[in-house]
């Protein structure tokens, strides 16, 4: 039995619906898409035992392996797919998440009601065992999109019988190598191996609990005391004591993600570019891993983080970041002076951040480290709709933001700086709450996705980086670290970028 | 007094909906929504879920299906647990809110009388100023810090008790749980008891059962109880209901299933639903407690009529 | 007036004696008295000067202020070289100017959310029970609605009307702490109500307005000091949850609430973090607790 | 053997005015199946007089002196010894009966935990008990009255319901503070009349504060009459009445409102004697 | 207004109280505690009201100036139905008339001193009145009724019943009302005090011409301070009529016992008395 502790309460085990990593470990537990990841979180083949892509990188197709079969004993079939990702790009469904899957053809017409016949959708069942698929554009990182749960399959004859009551846990069947058992929300989900998975031969652990640990303090005691055999995120100034009392337990490593902040680009003193820069060189990064949060996270000043896939070349690191920082200090001052302030003629500002212990440090931190240019900081913590609400409306100077990436791909980072699009009367900035402007940058952007050529890809996208991150047009902070504790009982566990640990890798000496 | 119930219960009625209609309009009146999260959802993701749970419609279509829907039994989706309907997840969190609920209103209120009574009768000396101490501890210390502190007293250093945690049917799992609920309560009640007893202790009735020879425990037990208890029922309605749904930290802390956690996670993450349901239970709850302890104050105190 | 037998000798020597007689007194100059006779509540009080007098002028003399930042010492134990007399917090700022300006924060609050709660809450609940009837049963629901409604939506809408304003979370608790305190004055005034002295109040002409607060209130000092002090630590940790959700106390100010959870979370691995604010905490709410019961016994004639 | 020995009792008061001695060296004896009366000034410490003998002074008040019952000395024992004499052997009818009784309880309630508690009776014999005593103080329609509430009873038919509790238990000595002031004359000739009965039957003897003097004359052997704490005249009734010593005994007989004698305005006692006796 | 009008007119005053007879259904039998009762009291007179402990003399009071709720009927007051009166107009009668309690102590509030209490309607019906100055008219009231100085501050656990009852007196008495509703007011007191505040009744009647309605049990004392004498019997009048003629030659069967049972300070002739009492009773209970 493993006892994980998994973070939140999940909100829905429907892969259409769910929203986060907690859902993301239970789902992807008891149902398999065509790719599935490895110990490493690398893509392999799932359901599908090969596939082939076509050479212009437009349709790939899959071969199902032989007997793979819903936990009631139904078959899986290529029609099992092609339904789930029809549901997926529904309007009707309303999946948040579907516009991971938008490089599959129509697709993002389809979710926007522009087309209404499902069949144009770039999914096809060829026959029972062949699935085909056909891309908008060449996306090298597909495989990898495959493997989020917005492309697993839903067991085509339970939806249409149950509509969404499917995952009633007395109703929901997978394919996958756990079968779901028993949901107590607010408390746990509890999963049995699934015998017919096709790999049950390798998998060790035979029943999963996912519990509820929303509450990480209570969740360390928990597993200080042995209730709990993984930790999914622990409070982070217990990082000193766990290496101290358990050494080797706590899992820290680099997690494909940003932690910025963004600068308010559309009105304001921000506009200035000597005023984001002087802010962004005199933060002192390389305290704030190791001091202020103690889990070491690393100091960021590029925008893509490092290991994502796809992004052969040097990483970008600017020239400052080696300078000095007192010097640093002094040169910010100096723009700041030019910008026309001193501390005797300060610049206030509004810092707003969303309501979280390490947030709030960051804040302070920083606000110290701007008080010698003249920067007066006021705080402004705000519960999460409220921040992002405000964010999303440009209503702010400075903004904490952070962002996981969905797969390893840095078009998946770099597309948050993209400008934004008319809609209506009004702009829609999307992600790019800073709302930096750079018709040059777009350009860039356009024609990486473009190109086929992974490297000349990277290539563009460096440069689309440097770019950015010389007009200043975000203040990245550090690389997010991942946070696992795992009881040494567990082995199994591989710690990767994507922080994607499947339970069927791991197994547990009782 | 059958009477007065019957009027209470039906006046019930239209003030749900006073109070669904308030709370439906100061959550439309917050800044942000349910689906504002870490990231913007590109736009037509989010006309496809405002679409989904009717929030494309005018205000007023929206309240009128949502009254509707109430009136039929139905209190709709949850935008936050979308496998679950919100009276679904009401209906799987209440009776064990009730359970715990009730077991620490019982043992708050009876340590806490007990308490009360005992610091009353010494008054002033030390057997008042170390009991009223003990219980004010389960009060002052907030419950988030008394339970980590007693997780790690109980369950990692001692091993006593498991620390957290909710396996069906087991009582350890509700120890920690329901002292933590408690304790406050108790306190609170045994210092409203404490004041109603001493000034009830100096009253010419008690002088009367004094006078009868009744024996200390007896006059307190018959004579003093009773009107001590009074500005102690009052408190009941809001103790009870708050152990009833105030279980926020506790149930988090623990992971335990109930509904406490609803109220206040669900107003932060706009979920309408949730929040809407909540409070219409949360009303009813609070009106039936408080029908239930003006009776009760009237059966104590034979000279309050209700008309 | 003629005729009573010995009225004049009767009244003459009266006079006499009420040149010597005492003045006239109210029940709270009597309680102070009684206030003063309480080894307890003397100690409390003495207790909660002394935390106001060290939270409001020992930190002019304190080495560190409440929102500098000592780079060289992040959460660092107790350090006297260094000038941290109760160690640093995460951000290596002082915890002891830190706490001082908490207790600050948390002993203005409560003050202050403590009054307007009783003055709501006792004047809500003693009219509501004095006039009885459809005034009781229309006040009393509203009472019951405002539980019901999840009241941290009304702060979040407070705070867009009207931005962010301390003024407004002292309002805030207060108008959340007044509704328990309504219905156990409402209680209590319905049986108060019934009692014969009111009776003779009304015989004398006494307005309902004179009897509530003249006759009524004064009876029911009781369980209303004893339910405020209970308030205030409920009121300590409202806050800081108002404040966790940006709605209170803003950074880097804090308040005890804060302090305490922040240290709860380290109470292993920063212990003192936590000890020196809970310590205060519990310093001071005891202090509350014997002093509230020490001027409930003194505002009880009977009772010495 | 005296039932009730008094000697020197005296009562103070701790207040925020300083102390008040309310009762000062007060003797007297009380022989078994008599009747002292006790008379006197309002406020003179009739009745904290008699709460001192069975420790019911109130939280303020200290007495010292002694008061031997049946030979034992009871003041200030501690609560369970004195318990056993409380309604059991000494019985009290207090002054206010509002105030007295609970109301709270049913009067049923408040009668028959007297006899379940010291006569170990059954709660359906003790009520019939109850019915018999409040029948026999007159109470209309005793046997549904017994459940009601005091407020719902006439001040006079509290009184009454005061007198019948005391009386359950047939106690030896009874203590009637002031007992029919809130009765008319019709009602209140019976109560005597039935405390006199019970006295002769059961040989009890009893302390009657009164300051109705008529009565005084009709039942009580031995008078006593206080005046600011102190004993003023402690006499056999009959001489006292004929020929009063005290000027204060004199004034207060002189002061009573007669019936066959009709007089322009009433008389009251002249403090005169105070300053003759130099205590003002 | 003519001089001979009575200032207050009751008519057919009836009040009838609910006995809950328990359970939670709430059933209840009806007490017919005061019935159709009829009288007048003209300004600087006083009527007397006697009759049985239970009988209902002080619910009569009580309804008729509007303490509790009367059944049916009216109580005029200077041609005005008390039992109409808006809240208004009710609080401004109060200071024309005032009511002393049958319960000394209930009736006084516990938390305030005896001199707040007396001084309360002073305060009430006056407030033009100084501080400085109700507190020599509160002392004043207090002298007359016998209360020394030092007692102001005192709370009224703190006296005796009979200082009680005289608290509520002086509180009655100090804005100097038209009409004093006296219920018992001078049972507790010894027969000095007693004389004495029945004197202070009679010596402000003849000088501002207050009216009483004079409850009380001891009929010497009724008679001396009533005119006229009213007499109840289970709720109902069973007797009206001028004091001497009421106790000299009482009509009904109650009033001629009532009278020939008020007890004499005369042992001998007390003793006499029961001694007969006896005889009647041990004949009744032979004849049962
Ligand atoms: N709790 C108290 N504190 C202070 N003084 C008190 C207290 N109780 C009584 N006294 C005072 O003691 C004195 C005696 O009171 P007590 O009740 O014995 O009088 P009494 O003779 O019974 O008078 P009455 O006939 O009016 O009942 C009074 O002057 C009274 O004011
Ligand atoms: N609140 C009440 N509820 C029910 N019955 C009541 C209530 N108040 C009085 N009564 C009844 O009404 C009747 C008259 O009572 P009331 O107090 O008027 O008598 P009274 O003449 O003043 O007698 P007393 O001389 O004993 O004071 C009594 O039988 C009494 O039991
Ligand atoms: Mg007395
Ligand atoms: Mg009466």
């Amino acid at each position: 039995t493993l006892r994980m502790g998994n973070g939140g309460e999940p909100g829905s085990i429907d892969p259409h619906h769910a929203e986060g990593d907690w859902e993301n470990r239970i789902i992807g537990d008891y149902i398999e898409g065509l790719m599935t990841e490895d110990a490493n979180a690398e893509a392999i083949p799932g359901q599908a035992e090969s596939f082939t892509v076509s050479d212009d990188g437009l349709v790939y197709t899959f071969k199902l392996r032989d007997g793979i079969q819903w936990s009631d004993g139904t078959p899986v079939t290529a029609g099992d797919f092609v339904f789930a990702f029809q549901r997926l790009f529904d309007p009707a469904t309303a999946s948040s998440y579907a516009y991971l899957q938008y490089p599959i053809k129509n697709a993002e017409a389809i979710a926007s009601g522009e087309i209404t016949d499902f069949a144009e959708l770039g999914v096809k069942a060829v026959d029972d065992t062949t699935v085909e698929i056909t891309l908008e554009n060449p996306t090298p990182y597909f495989l990898q999109a495959l493997t989020h749960y917005t492309a697993f399959p839903v067991p085509k004859h339970k939806v249409e019988e149950l509509g969404d009551d499917w995952t009633k846990i007395e109703n929901v069947v997978g394919n996958g190598p756990y079968v779901l058992k028993e949901w107590v929300p607010g408390s746990f989900l509890r999963s049995e191996k699934n015998p017919d998975y096709y790999d049950a031969a390798n998998v060790a652990i035979d029943e999963v609990y996912y519990d509820n640990t929303e509450d990480t303090t209570a969740a360390f005691n928990a597993y200080i005391a042995g209730e709990l055999d993984i930790l999914t995120a622990f409070p982070p100034d217990q990082y000193q004591w766990l290496q101290d009392n358990r050494p080797g337990e706590a899992h820290v490593e680099p997690f494909l993600g940003v932690y910025y902040y963004v600068m308010n680009q559309e009105e304001g003193p921000l506009t200035d570019v000597r005023v984001r820069e002087a802010l962004s060189i005199s933060v002192n990064r390389e305290v704030i891993g190791p001091d202020i949060l103690t889990t070491g996270e690393i100091a960021a000043y590029g925008w893509v983080p490092p290991g994502t896939a796809n992004y052969d070349g040097e990483a970008y690191m600017p020239d400052w970041a080696s300078e000095d920082y007192g010097s640093r200090v002094e040169r910010a001052k100096a723009l700041m002076a030019e910008a026309g302030y001193s501390p005797e003629n300060p610049l206030n500002l509004q810092l707003r951040y969303n309501t979280n212990e390490a947030h709030q440090r960051i804040a302070v931190a920083l606000s110290a480290m701007w008080e010698p240019l003249g920067v007066n900081i006021e705080l402004f913590n705000a519960e999460v709709a409220v921040h992002y609400d405000a964010l999303q409306a440009g209503d702010f100077q400075i903004g904490r933001a952070g962002w996981l990436l969905d797969y390893s791909d840095a078009a998946n980072t770099l597309d948050l700086l993209k400008g934004g699009t008319q809609q209506g009367d009004t702009m829609n900035w999307g992600n790019n709450y800073g709302r930096y402007n750079n018709e040059e940058f777009d350009a860039l952007m356009d024609k990486a996705a473009a190109e086929l050529d992974l490297t000349a890809r990277a290539a563009i996208l460096h440069e689309a980086e440097a770019l950015a991150m010389d007009d200043f047009a975000a203040m990245p902070i550090y690389w997010y670290v991942s946070k696992n504790i795992v009881s040494p009982a567990i082995e199994g566990f591989v710690d990767n970028p994507s922080d994607i640990h499947r339970t069927r890798w791991l197994s547990k000496s009782e | 007094m059958l009477s007065y119930a019957f009027r209470r219960v039906l006046g019930a009625i239209p003030i749900a909906l006073i109070a669904i209609t308030a709370c439906f309009f100061i959550l439309r009146a917050a800044p942000g929504g349910p689906f504002d999260g870490e990231r913007a959802l590109p736009p037509q993701i989010m006309d496809n879920l405002r679409a989904y749970y009717n929030l494309d419609k005018s205000l007023f279509e929206q309240y009128f299906i949502y009254v509707g829907g109430v009136l039929r039994g139905d209190f709709g989706p949850s935008m936050s647990y979308q496998d679950f309907s919100v009276s679904e997840l009401l209906a799987i969190g209440l009776p064990f809110s009730l359970m715990l609920g009730l077991v620490a209103f019982v043992v708050a209120t009876s340590v806490g009388i007990l308490a009360g009574m005992i610091s009353a009768v010494n008054q002033n000396k030390w057997p008042d100023f170390s009991v009223i101490f003990v219980v004010m501890i389960g009060l002052i210390v907030p419950n988030f810090l008394m339970a980590n502190l007693l997780q790690l007293l109980l369950g990692v250093y001692w091993n006593w008790l498991p620390v957290r945690g909710y396996v069906p049917g087991s009582i350890p799992h509700l120890i920690m749980p329901i002292l933590i609920l408690s304790l406050p309560q108790a306190a609170r009640v045994a210092r409203l008891m404490r004041g109603s007893m001493i000034e009830v202790l100096g009253t010419n009735y008690v002088r009367t059962a004094r006078a009868k020879g009744l024996g200390a425990r007896l006059v307190l037990a018959r004579h003093a109880i009773k009107p001590a208890l009074l500005p102690v029922v009052s408190y009941l309605g809001p103790a009870l209901s708050g152990l009833l749904t105030g279980s926020l930290v506790v149930e988090q802390v623990f992971a335990l299933p109930g509904i406490g956690k609803y109220f206040i996670s669900a107003a932060l993450a706009r979920d309408y639903g949730i929040v809407l349901g909540t409070t219409v239970l949360y009303m009813g709850v609070i009106l039936l407690l408080n029908l239930i302890v003006d009776i009760l104050y009237a059966y104590l105190d034979p000279k309050v009529r209700y008309r | 007036m003629a005729g009573l037998t010995s009225r004049d000798a009767i009244l003459t020597e009266y006079n006499q004696q009420l040149l010597n007689a005492p003045k006239g007194r109210s029940l709270a100059q009597d309680a102070v008295r009684r206030l003063v006779a309480n080894k307890a509540a003397v100690f409390s009080i003495f207790l909660l000067v002394t935390i106001l007098l060290v939270v409001f002028i020992a930190p002019y003399f304190l080495p560190w202020g409440y929102s500098q930042v000592d780079w060289a010492n992040i959460r660092k134990p107790p350090n006297f070289e260094a000038g941290h007399f109760m160690g640093t917090d995460q951000n290596g700022r002082d915890m002891l100017a830190r706490t001082m300006q908490g207790t600050q924060m948390s002993l203005v609050v409560a003050g202050v959310a403590t009054l307007v709660s009783v003055v709501i809450g006792v004047s809500y609940g003693a009219i509501a029970g004095y006039f009885g009837g459809r005034i009781d049963a229309v006040m009393m629901r509203f009472v019951d609605i405002m539980y019901a409604l999840p009241y941290i939506l009304f702060v979040i809408i407070l705070v867009v009307i009207f931005g962010r304003n301390p003024i407004l979370l002292f309002v805030g608790i207060g108008c959340l702490e007044w509704l328990t305190m309504a219905r156990i004055v409402r209680g209590q005034t319905l049986s108060l109500k019934e009692r014969e002295f009111v009776e003779a109040a009304r015989a004398s002409g006494a307005s309902p307005w004179s009897i509530i607060f003249r006759h009524i209130v004064p009876n029911l000092t009781g369980p209303v000091v004893i339910y405020a002090t209970l308030t205030i630590p409920e009121i300590i940790i409202t806050e800081s949850f108002l404040s966790y959700l940006g709605l209170g106390v803003q950074e880097p100010q804090t308040s005890l609430g804060t302090l305490i959870s922040q240290g709860s979370e380290v109470a292993v691995a920063l212990p003192w973090m936590l000890l020196g604010p809970a310590v205060i905490l519990v310093a001071m709410l005891i202090a509350f607790t014997y002093l509230g019961d020490g001027l409930r016994d003194a505002l009880d004639p009977k009772d010495r | 053997m005296a039932l009730l020995e008094v000697k020197n009792l005296s009562v103070e008061f701790q207040t925020n005015d300083g102390v008040v001695h309310a009762v000062r060296d007060l003797s007297y004896t009380l022989e078994k199946g008599k009747t002292l009366a006790i008379v006197g000034e309002s406020g003179s410490g009739k009745t904290q007089g008699a709460f001192a003998i069975m420790g019911l002074l109130p939280k303020n008040g200290r007495a010292a002196g002694s008061v031997m019952f049946d030979g034992k000395e009871i003041l200030n024992l501690p609560l369970k010894q004195i318990n056993q004499y409380r309604a059991e052997r000494i019985g009290i009818i207090f002054q206010d009966p509002m105030t007295s009784l609970n109301p709270y309880l049913r009067i049923s309630r408040q009668m028959t935990e007297v006899l379940e508690h010291h006569k170990g009776m059954s709660h359906s014999a003790a009520l019939a008990e109850s019915v018999r005593f409040l029948d026999a103080v007159r109470i209309p329609d005793a046997k549904n009255r017994v459940h009601m509430y005091p407020h719902e009873f006439s001040g006079g038919m509290r009184q009454r319901v005061m007198i019948a509790m005391s009386l359950l238990c047939g106690p030896e000595l009874l203590i009637a503070d002031e007992p029919t002031t809130a009765l008319d004359v019709t009602v209140q000739a019976e109560i005597i009349d039935l405390l006199v009965d019970l006295q002769e039957d059961f040989g009890a003897s009893i302390i009657l504060i009164t300051h109705d003097l008529g009565i005084v004359a009709g039942t009580c052997e031995d008078t006593l009459v206080m005046f600011d704490g102190r004993v003023m005249e402690y006499r056999k009734t009959e001489e006292l009445f004929a020929n009063p010593e005290h000027p204060y005994t004199q004034g207060l007989l002189a002061a009573v409102p007669r019936l066959d004698k009709k007089v322009e305005r009433l008389s009251t006692v002249s403090y005169d004697f105070m300053s003759q006796r130099g205590e003002a | 207004m003519s001089e001979n009008e009575p200032i207050l007119k009751v008519r057919n005053l009836s009040v009838h109280f609910n006995i809950p007879t328990g359970g939670i259904f709430g059933g209840h039998a009806v007490l017919k505690a005061v019935k159709d009762v009829s009288f007048d009291l003209h300004a600087g007179e006083t009527l007397g009201i006697v009759g049985e402990s239970g009988c209902g003399k002080s619910t009569l009071s009580r309804a008729i100036i509007r303490l509790i709720h009367a059944t049916g009927g009216e109580s005029m007051w200077m041609g005005k139905d008390i039992l109409k009166m808006s809240p208004k107009e009710l609080i401004a009668l109060r200071k024309d008339i005032q009511m002393i309690f049958q319960d000394p102590l209930a009736s006084l509030n516990p938390r305030m001193t005896a001199a707040q209490i007396i001084g309360e309607p002073l305060q009430i019906h006056y407030p033009e009145v100084s501080k400085a100055e109700r507190t020599a008219r509160v002392a004043e009231m207090m002298a007359k009724v016998g209360l020394t100085p030092e007692m102001i501050n005192k709370y009224p656990h703190e006296f005796s019943g009979g200082q009680c009852q005289r608290i509520g007196i002086a509180r009655a008495l100090i804005t100097r009302p038209k009409l004093i509703v006296c219920d018992e007011a001078v049972s507790a007191l010894d027969v000095s005090v007693q004389a004495q505040v029945i004197n202070l009744l009679m010596d402000l009647q003849k000088e501002f011409g207050v009216s009483l309605l004079f409850i009380a049990h001891d009929i010497a004392v009724v008679r001396h301070i009533a005119q006229r004498i009213m007499v109840l019997y289970f709720g109902e009048v069973v007797e009206i009529g001028e004091s001497e003629q009421v106790v000299m030659d009482p009509q009904h069967d109650y009033t001629k016992k009532l009278i020939a049972s008020v007890p004499v300070p005369d042992p001998k002739e007390e003793m006499r008395r029961r001694e007969v009492r006896r005889k009647l009773r041990r004949e009744a209970a032979a004849a049962a």
